[in-house]
């Protein structure tokens, strides 16, 4: 069975990149040595490398949120707009309280990101519990709302000092002090702390969900609504809990993008990760443990699409094309692992069409 | 200020704000039918790229936007046919295959618009058109009556749309498949013909939607025009609540925020303009927090049908 | 760029004496503003130079996470001179060089140089003050409007410069500005001119790539016209772009070319201004017969003074 | 249309899913105006050879026959074209669509593609008439009772004027005078020339109407049979494979404490109307009461305001003394109330959720299961085991899905988790709906159990002799209220059935407005 999955979900991606080739050549440039990048980059240097797990980070965190979310009934598309929250309320407090000692302020800036990514979520969670807002509608809008919010921070009272010095004005908070970096694993790279303690996240987040009581309740709430209320279950409680979790780790995505990538909270710092994350969860089988693979390979698509475009002289567009197809054509194969079945029914139906032909 | 002023104000952010709303409501619709159906299409923003770029492009090669709206249609129905196969055929998971083919539509709308267009090119695109008599109402003319004829043609879409899902038998069988497939698959309806039925529908809308944006608004095209306008419909379908008439709520109150907020900041009431940004979008949420009534959204949405499969 | 030439060889490939530029883009090379004004000008050079450039250009880099991996990858892949085109990139800039202490980089608008960063610093708003006393010379209406991006960077240069202009050639001229929230809300701007004309305002301006649709708009209602920033947009509309603030990029990349050639690899902060002629401004031909005599005057006036220094534009204000 | 059906065949007939052998090589066969009854324990593959039949299935091998021909049925618009007919298990409603729009769907329209309901509103009350299934055409259908919903499926099938007609547990949700009806419908129909296929747990009925019976076990045809020419036991051996045992219970008088009181009870229904009006109940420790009344009385929403899942508008409930009015269903089950849902799948269960998970539902976070938060997992584990051993419920493996579990083995482990909780009152509503006769024993088995035990149980139920069997007392509902409360030894079919159709010898007055009155319910 793995080797079959394993064996289908390449069979999808040949076929996504032969398509993608054909927009390639349109490009005229050469497919052979833009794949030959694409795949082999992001694992082959120590530089590819770092980069995928760099994306994968952020990947990870907001998506074992989804996971929560998606486990718990609530279509929690507001990841763009949590990690943002988090991203600006972790720098905020990090440049605003500077003078406390590192050994304090760390913790602190960690728990404002993710309580304020909680806080953004819990909104949309309890909007649906107690005022049957629909969330996919409230976390769209959430989204537009916290960029908005964002920008206005890191241009306003946030703003670096200096750029208002010199009168450059780029939006940007001031760097946060030194003491609360995360570590960089690898010098010269980008890789830091916080891909581990994605990891960790992503353990306890298994945990939560499969051995303790609260996460039963959450996945409960999320089967079968009806059926965790007979069983006694705070339904709206566990809902409005699921989307401050979703929201609090989608937070500490944007505080790791502060801490240990940037240094400070800057324009687009997430680069579409809040829905990214939800095809990382959903291939991933919304499993915790299952969207660490996932995570990684969604970053290394989206590394390698880059570094091809910049390997072979194409338009930046193709790295779209060639990841939405990659996509799609992943999601669609699934099917043939989920209900292998399938194959043989078509194939005996042929057989009859074709019978009846005859 | 003058009270011709305060008219010119309230006739301008009126127009302005139906001006903003044909978008929202074409794209919303075709959704609506979608979902109706059982098919959570996140696409739609791929789906409205692809339809701005042929639209521009059959306008820019052809000079006329009549053959780039047709294009528009054609590209939606094409990417609309795509998602039918992949999450009704193949029973994809929604939630990724909508992403998926967003991801696809902008890409391959930026990249056409690279190989067969090079740059900022400008078209002769649609212009509003009064109509007659009604256009020369004084004050009701130019907030209504003067627009392009995609315009009244979404508006129209309304009422349509309405008369088409509550009084013929294709409506029924699309508010039934939604809600119950198996009852429409044992009576004889074919639940993929009409989940195929509704995606190409409201892939047609959407591209349209799309078209608007170029053919009808900026008269260009550049990467990624639509700028998240078709998430923003997707959650107007929620705000209307499958209902035609809800969309067009929403998408008016939605886009006459949006046009207050234009006018407010231009008039120059001096605070953050990010907050006059906002007010769109909380103004949606706040409306939806005290609406009331039972909703029933499509049981079966987001889910593909198998046969003998219990609830 | 969809025509450039094949891409760097890896570090390790013998290195050709060919100077290797990369260049990094907020946007794409088509955005008819502020990329497209830089690679425009990177291409001629390539073309102009004797012993050749090899050129290599990443767009859609927006995203800094984005951007980092692509200027450190042009820098393991040993390219002389990186330029990160956009004010956004300056924290990911400084953080890099020291590692490359042999490549050059650049990156604008900024201020903050590096042993091996040039920092290039258009003074958007000395192109914006004189644009502001033609727009407020031109105006019927008395009103003129700004199409704003977001309050931030080159943006409140380009705006605060065109407010002093307007009220400095007096008889009470209102400027009024309106932002998307947006660096590319195309419609958006469209729509913001719409409602600025609608408003009364007659001439209008503003900056960002998402401009061209608010020109498009102009260009809708005769009479009014549109004064374009970093590139000469009058091909967008030929009949409503009046003139055109315009960055002299050859020379600036002229200058930090031969500096490295003479073995400075960085450390300055390079200015655009009309004192060192790198900007300018560029009257439409097609429409600098509607402008009146007196008016050029004082537009020749407001340039010739601020490049001497007698009008300070103190953007602090 | 093609030709009527004179004689259908169906011929070594096999279909298999994943893991499952469901039907292995059966033949049926019938002919124009017999009615066949297919008889099989849950799971034994009547549904699957009959959705084969309708189209829906397509057969892995084996043949269908119309008049001797062979014709391949790839869908349900072919079975419908060639004259067939079926009336599904899980009703295939759209619960947001009038009875008339359920009706016309997938039909062609008098205006082409305009929708024209008028016909079909006149038609169906036609049909109503004729066969006295009626219904109100315009109401929507979440609105209906689940027999008046069973009525809908049967006019769909009529009104498409199906020549073979498949019902598929028609009587199941039926009261006592609707399944009565529905029988000699049946008749009728036969009568005219039609052909009808029933399947049923209920053996009375079989006998009744029925001219064949085929059995199933296991996927596999067991027997085949005249009516006429066999009996009732002999069926169920056929079935079972054992005899069935015959449930005895001995009668016992009950004084002291209610362990349950309700006293002037008053509930809103969905719709915004009363469902309960002022009931007064009580049940005393180990004594089994019974509730009669056709569904749609009132008795769905008393059980729901027991276990706080409604809210009560007046009156009181108290537990072991302790009120429990409006308290949340968390606290009610903690003060020790037990309850098998009419809805065991999505109420009674979660179906995504594997056994031991719904073995858990209620105690999950209760020590031993759970320690500050943590699950036990070894503990649940064991736990689990013994229960669906003690209770044998069929299943692969403790991680199966409970929803593909057959109904008979849901309920088992339903009632498993709520009298291994051991609490004071344990409410079951139509515990035995669609089960068949080997599981409705072994359910009637552990409520016995349990009341001797000291449970105080209260039994909702249209199954009359289940009521009658089990009950200490019977008490019987009919919109809203109590009609009357019988001791079991005076609660003989006729009286109760007077009773639940809302008249009785005493008060006239009510069984003037009784008809209504049971529209409303
Ligand atoms: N209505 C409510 N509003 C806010 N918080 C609540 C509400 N009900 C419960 N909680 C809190 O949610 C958590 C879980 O509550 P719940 O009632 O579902 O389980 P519990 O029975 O209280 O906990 P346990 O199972 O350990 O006894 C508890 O911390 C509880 O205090
Ligand atoms: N769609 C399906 N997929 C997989 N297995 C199925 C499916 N439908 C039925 N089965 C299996 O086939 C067997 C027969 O099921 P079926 O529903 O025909 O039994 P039945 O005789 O109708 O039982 P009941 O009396 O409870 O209705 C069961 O083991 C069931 O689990
Ligand atoms: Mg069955
Ligand atoms: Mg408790």
């Amino acid at each position: 069975m793995k080797g079959k999955t394993i064996l289908v979900s390449f069979a999808a991606l040949v076929g996504a990149l032969l398509i993608g080739a054909i927009f390639i050549l349109l490009a005229k440039s050469d497919p052979i040595r833009a794949y030959g990048v694409m795949l082999t980059g992001p694992f082959s240097s120590s530089f590819g490398l770092t980069e995928t797990l760099v994306r994968t980070t952020p990947l990870l965190l907001t998506g074992l949120g989804i996971i929560i979310s998606f486990r718990s009934g609530v279509l929690n598309i507001g990841g763009e707009g949590q990690i943002l929250v988090g991203a600006i309320a972790s720098a905020g407090v990090a440049v605003t309280l500077s003078a406390v000692p590192a050994l304090v302020l760390f913790p602190l800036v960690l728990l404002s990101g993710a309580l304020a990514g909680g806080i953004w979520g819990g909104i949309a969670g309890f909007l649906k519990a107690k005022l049957n807002v629909n969330e996919i509608l409230s976390t769209v809008m959430l989204n537009q709302i916290a960029a908005q919010l964002y920008l206005l921070l890191i241009r306003g009272i946030l703003i670096d000092p200096q750029e208002v010095a010199y009168g450059t004005g780029v939006p940007q908070t001031a760097l946060v002090p030194a003491g609360v970096w995360l570590s960089r694993l690898i010098p010269g790279t980008r890789l830091n702390t916080g891909f581990i303690l994605a990891l960790i996240l992503a353990v306890l987040v298994y945990i939560l969900l499969m051995h303790t009581t609260v996460g039963y309740r959450l996945r409960a709430v999320g089967a079968g609504a009806e059926a965790a209320r007979y069983a006694g279950i705070n339904v709206p409680f566990y809902m409005v809990l699921s989307m401050f979790l979703a929201g609090a780790l989608a937070g500490l995505a944007g505080t790791v993008e502060v801490l240990g990538v940037h240094h400070r909270a800057l324009e687009d710092i997430s680069a579409g990760y809040g829905f990214s994350a939800i095809v990382a969860a959903l291939f991933g089988r919304l499993h915790p443990i299952g969207i660490i693979p996932a995570s990684v390979l969604f970053g290394a698509l989206i590394l390698g699409a880059d570094m091809m475009q910049r390997a072979v002289s194409i338009p930046a567009a193709i790295v779209m094309v060639i990841q939405g197809f990659v996509i799609l054509f992943v999601v669609a194969s699934d099917v043939f692992i989920r209900r292998p079945e399938l194959l043989e029914q078509w194939k005996t139906w042929r057989r009859r069409r074709s019978g009846e032909v005859a | 200020m003058t009270d011709f002023m305060e008219q010119g104000i309230l006739i301008g952010i009126i127009a302005t704000g139906i001006r903003l709303a044909i978008p929202y409501l074409l794209a919303a619709l075709g959704e609506m039918l979608t979902q109706r159906s059982g098919v959570f299409n996140l696409g739609l923003e791929g789906i409205m790229l692809m339809g701005a770029f042929f639209g521009f492009y059959v306008t820019f090669v052809t000079h006329s936007p009549m053959l780039g709206l047709l294009a528009a249609i054609v590209a939606g129905a094409l990417m609309g046919l795509l998602m039918a196969f992949v999450s009704v055929t193949l029973q994809a998971e929604q939630g990724i295959s909508g992403i998926g083919l967003s991801m696809l539509g902008w890409g391959l709308s930026g990249l056409f618009f690279r190989l067969y267009v090079g740059g900022i090119q400008t078209i002769e695109g649609l212009k509003p058109w009064k109509i007659p008599v009604l256009g020369d109402i004084p004050i009701l003319g130019p907030m209504f009556f003067n627009h392009n004829i995609i315009a009244y043609f979404a508006f129209l879409l309304v009422p349509i749309s309405w008369f088409v899902l509550f009084r013929t038998t294709w409506g029924l069988s699309v508010r039934a498949v939604g809600m119950t497939p198996q009852a429409v698959d044992t009576l004889g309806v074919s639940v993929t013909k009409m989940r195929y039925q509704c995606l190409i529908i409201g892939g047609m809308l959407a591209g349209l939607a799309g078209a608007t944006l170029t053919v009808a608004n900026t008269h260009m095209f550049a990467d990624n025009i639509t700028a998240g306008r078709g998430f923003i419909a997707i959650a107007l379908v929620y705000f209307g609540r499958w209902s035609p008439w809800g969309i067009l709520a929403g998408s008016l109150l939605f886009s006459m925020a949006d046009s207050f907020q234009l006018w407010v900041q231009v008039l120059g009431i001096n605070f953050p303009y990010e907050l006059a940004v906002m007010l769109p979008y909380i103004v949606t949420i706040v409306a939806l927090m005290i609406s009331f009534g039972r909703v029933w959204p499509p049981a079966a949405l987001g889910k593909p049908y198998e046969r003998g499969v219990r609830g | 760029g969809g025509d450039q030439k094949p891409a760097a060889p890896k570090a390790d490939a013998p290195k050709t004496q060919k100077l290797k530029i990369a260049l990094v883009l907020p946007s794409t090379v088509d955005d008819m503003a502020w990329a497209q004004s830089m690679y425009e000008a990177l291409k001629k050079l390539q073309s102009q130079s004797k012993d050749g450039i090899e050129l290599a250009v990443s767009e859609r880099m927006g995203k800094p996470v984005d951007a980092g991996a692509a200027i450190r990858q042009y820098a393991t892949q040993g390219f002389d001179i990186i330029i990160a085109h956009g004010a956004q990139y300056q924290s990911v800039v400084k953080e890099i060089a020291p590692e490359f202490p042999k490549i050059t980089f650049a990156y604008g608008t900024g201020f903050q140089s590096g042993p091996n960063i040039f920092a290039y610093d258009p003074q958007a708003q000395e192109g914006a003050y004189v644009m502001g006393v033609l727009a407020a010379k031109m105006s019927k209406s008395k009103i003129v409007g700004i199409v704003g991006p977001v309050e931030a960077g080159d943006a409140i240069k380009y705006n605060k410069g065109f407010q002093m202009g307007v009220a400095a050639a007096g008889g009470d001229v209102k400027t009024r500005i309106a932002y998307t929230g947006s660096f590319n809300e195309i419609v958006k701007a469209g729509e913001i001119a719409k409602t600025h004309m609608d408003a009364g305002a007659d001439l209008l301006t503003g900056s960002s790539q998402q401009a061209v649709g608010a020109i498009k708009a102009v260009a809708g209602k005769p009479g009014t016209y549109w004064l374009s920033t970093d590139m000469d947009q009058s091909a967008v509309a030929p009949d409503a772009v009046l003139a055109s603030q315009v960055y002299n990029w050859e020379k600036v990349l002229t200058k930090i070319i031969d500096l490295r050639k003479a073995g400075t690899v960085g450390g300055q902060h390079l200015t655009l201004s009309f004192a060192d002629g790198m900007l300018d401004l560029k009257y439409n031909p097609k429409l600098e017969g509607k402008i009146p005599q007196d008016v050029k005057a004082a537009v020749e006036k407001a340039k010739k003074d601020i490049a001497a220094g007698t009008i300070k534009i103190d953007l602090s204000k | 249309m093609s030709s009527k059906i004179n004689h259908l065949e169906m011929r070594d007939i096999v279909k298999r899913f994943p893991g499952v052998l469901s039907n292995d090589h059966v033949s049926i066969d019938i002919a124009a105006g017999e009615v066949l009854a297919l008889l099989g324990e849950n799971g034994a593959g009547k549904t699957t050879l009959m959705n084969v039949l309708y189209g829906l299935y397509q057969p892995d091998e084996g043949s269908i026959l119309i008049n001797g021909e062979a014709v391949h049925i790839e869908s349900p618009r072919s079975a419908i074209d060639k004259g067939i007919g079926m009336v599904h298990q899980h009703f295939m409603l759209v619960p947001t669509l009038t009875v008339c729009e359920n009706v016309a769907l997938g039909m062609p329209s008098d205006k082409g593609a305009l929708l024209d309901l008028e016909p079909v509103a006149r038609k169906i009350v036609e049909i109503g008439a004729t066969y006295g299934v009626s219904v109100n055409p315009n109401a929507c259908v979440w609105q209906l009772s689940v027999g008046e919903q069973q009525r809908v499926e049967i006019i769909k099938a009529l009104y498409r004027g199906a020549d073979l007609l498949i019902m598929d547990e028609p009587t199941a949700v039926l009261t006592p005078q609707e399944a009565q009806d529905l029988i000699s419908l049946l008749k009728i129909m036969a009568k005219q020339g039609r052909s009808v296929i029933i399947i049923s747990h209920k053996l009375n009925e079989v006998m009744e109407v029925s001219d064949k019976v085929v059995v199933l076990r296991d996927g596999k045809k067991v027997g085949a049979v005249n009516t006429r020419s066999t009996n009732p036991e002999e069926l169920a051996r056929m079935m079972v494979g054992r005899d069935s045992k015959m449930i005895t219970r001995e009668h016992r008088e009950y004084q002291g404490e209610c362990v349950l009181c309700v006293e002037d009870l008053c509930v809103t229904n969905n719709m915004g109307t009363p469902a309960l009006r002022s009931i007064s109940l009580g049940v005393r420790p180990g004594e089994i009461l019974g509730i009669a009344g056709v569904s749609g009385n009132g008795q769905k929403e008393f059980a729901e305001a027991i276990s706080g899942l409604r809210p009560v508008d007046a009156g009181k409930i108290l537990l072991s003394g302790e009120e429990i009015t409006n308290c949340s269903p968390k606290k009610i089950i903690d003060k020790g109330l037990g309850y098998v849902p009419e809805d065991r799948l999505h109420v009674g269960t979660i179906p995504s959720f594997n056994i031991w998970e719904n073995l858990l539902l209620k105690d999950h976070a209760n020590a031993p299961f759970a320690k500050c938060g943590f699950l036990n997992a070894s503990l649940i584990r064991t736990h689990s085991e013994t229960l669906v051993s003690e209770y044998d419920i069929k299943t692969p493996d403790l991680e199966t899905a409970t929803g593909k579990l057959s109904g008979g083995n849901i309920q088992r482990l339903i009632l498993a988790r709520e009298i291994t909780r051991q609490p004071k009152v344990l409410v079951a509503a139509y515990p035995t709906r669609g089960l068949d006769i080997g599981a409705a024993e072994y359910v009637h088995e552990m409520l016995l159990n349990a009341s001797m035990a000291g449970m105080g149980i209260i039994l909702i139920s249209e199954e009359l002799d289940e009521v009658q069997k089990l009950s200490d007392r019977v008490a019987v509902f009919f919109d809203g209220r109590i009609m009357d409360v019988l001791p079991a030894e005076a609660a003989d079919e006729k009286t109760l059935g007077l009773l639940m159709a809302g008249l009785c010898i005493t008060k006239e007055s009510i069984s003037d407005n009784g008809m209504e009155g049971k529209e409303i319910g």
